[in-house]
């Protein structure tokens, strides 16, 4: 699939359809450490970008991304809209006004994503957060830059799982799971484990 | 079996409200919201209303009551020394939601009184 | 004219009763609450009411913002960023209730957004 | 009148009224530096200690004390109601079994009563509150020792007047006026107004 706006369009609604199979296992891992809605804010975000886009796909990926990110901070009511929300409206101010997203572009995106959730967060790497997804994600998107756009994506979901599955043994210091201190550990971060399940949906989308 | 914790407030909708918030994260948690004039009288405390909060939020494991003002301070220590144990009761310096929220993940992972008037008091602005 | 004030909640109950506790001490002032998930959606943060809330409390003085939860903060951050003029307002560090009847006090006294935001910051627990 | 419980009675229910009266004033002076509900809140409670004391005036003054403390912590909702309970409360305490009050035990409840404001509200003299009139209406009251009940009533009455006066010119360091700081110089504390009030009501009942 070329990555026009019409792809990111796709992968969005490809993530939609992860989000909502994977509802109650995001829900699980913020009961342990949250409040238990972070699969129902997120299904409530991506299913109305879902329909956001039968209204009316924007011309360019840029656009389609920055539809995105208001639509997640509008909906999601949770950390995770205004985190996710900051990721999509960096990444589109970095696909600036190109039809087509190729693989430096999307490498530029990613960083702007990751950079996005930092600078909205405040979280760094081990404070066991979406960011320790985000990390090694885009590290790993780097290394495949002489692949194609979805050996990029691949390698920043594989990266993304390892990243998520190393907050199982962090104590984490943002958020509301950091309420829970030493508590948490043993616990995945739902946000981590969104991220990993996000940049699946995209990679699969783009073969 | 786990600390109870009371929210003394003026409003009664404040104390309501606080009291959801603080569950989300503390489930097995008796929250007892105590706020507002009897009867929707309005902005106040009502003493009678926090000693049955206290007592409510009672499960055997001690009591942590949380205030919003000086006048709600004085209200809920003067509960404190009427109840039959006062000594299973503690009115707690924290600010009102933040140490809300850290007294009842506290409460909620089995820590004692003490210790969750302590994440309460040392609660800052949120994370 | 004087600093308005917007409360940031995950709960609207919440917001609310604190709106109407700090107003007592500040007639003059806008205090607006902005709490819970659209039409009684429950807990959670609604960045579009927000945005609203910090339009309706500038009554052209500027709007000082509180917050209860790190999200409710990252909302709030958002929502004055999209302002046009975000230099207008400003989110501030602090206990919620005792920033918001302090901010209140000190907006009733005229002070200007940044000596508000200050009080704010420096409530402690209530005298 | 002697101070019998039934003249303690009386002296209550001659408070209601003057507060009643002042009830406006009382309020004035709580929205100045407050939240102007001062006026209503011992109203509320007066009135609710000449509904009790219509069911049954108590058998000893001690009686009468502890049933205006518990109602006015009961029905006050304000900073008022635990320390002017309080107040009835320590004084009832001192007053024991005795049947009628003597001038001795008088300046004791009136001592005790003082100690009680400041056990419940830590004020110390000069922050502006109900301490203010307290203190001196107490020195007072010590000073006329040698006469009647109401001669040292009046003496406290005045003491009073003159703390509740000296309210005006200072900083308030407790209750909510003290969010005021330097704003609340010029108005008088309507707690340190009240205690006077309240003070010269039971001064003109024991006439
Ligand atoms: N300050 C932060 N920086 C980065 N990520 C954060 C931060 N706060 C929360 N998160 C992420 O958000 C996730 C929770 O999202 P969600 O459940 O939607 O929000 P909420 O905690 O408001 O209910 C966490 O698992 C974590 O990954
Ligand atoms: N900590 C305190 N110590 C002594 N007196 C106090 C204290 N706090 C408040 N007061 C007194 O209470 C009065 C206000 O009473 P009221 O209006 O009934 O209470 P609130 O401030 O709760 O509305 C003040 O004028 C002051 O005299
Ligand atoms: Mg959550
Ligand atoms: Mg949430
Ligand atoms: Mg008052
Ligand atoms: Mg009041």
């Amino acid at each position: 699939m070329a990555c026009t706006a019409e792809g990111v369009a796709a992968a969005l609604r490809a993530a939609a359809e992860v989000i909502a199979e994977h509802r109650t296992e995001l829900v699980d891992l913020d009961r342990a450490i949250g409040d238990a809605d972070h699969g129902e804010n997120l299904s409530r975000g991506f299913t109305a970008i879902v329909s956001a886009l039968e209204t009316g796909v924007p011309e360019t990926p840029a656009g389609v991304a920055k539809l995105a990110a208001t639509t997640l901070i509008s909906k999601v009511g949770g950390a995770a809209g205004p985190l996710y929300g900051t990721a999509f409206l960096r990444a589109s101010a970095k696909l600036g006004d190109a039809a087509e997203i190729d693989v430096p572009l999307l490498l530029d995106a990613l960083r702007a994503a990751l950079e996005g959730v930092q600078a909205r967060g405040k979280a760094v790497g081990g404070d066991a957060t979406m960011v320790d997804a985000l990390i090694p994600a885009v590290s790993a998107a780097e290394g495949a830059a002489d692949g194609t756009i979805a050996d990029v994506l691949t390698a920043a979901a594989d990266g993304a799982d390892r990243g998520a599955e190393s907050t199982v043994d962090l104590i984490p210091r943002k958020g509301r799971a950091s309420y829970l201190g030493e508590r948490a550990v043993g616990h995945m971060d739902p946000g981590a484990r969104s991220t990993a399940l996000l940049l699946r949906a995209f990679a699969e989308a783009a073969r | 079996m786990t600390v109870g914790i009371v929210l003394v407030s003026h409003s009664a909708k404040l104390a309501e409200g606080l009291a959801e918030l603080a569950a989300q994260m503390a489930p097995d948690v008796r929250i007892v919201p105590a706020g507002g004039l009897p009867d929707g009288g309005g902005i106040g405390t009502d003493y009678d209303e926090v000693v049955a909060a206290a007592q409510r939020a009672d499960s055997g494991d001690g009591v942590v009551l949380l205030y919003d003002l000086g006048s709600a301070q004085m209200t809920a220590e003067l509960a404190v020394e009427s109840l039959a144990d006062p000594s299973a009761a503690v009115v707690v310096d924290a600010p009102l939601v933040e140490g809300a929220v850290a007294a009842a993940v506290a409460a909620q992972g089995g820590a004692n009184a003490k210790t969750v008037g302590e994440a309460a008091a040392s609660a800052g602005v949120a994370p």
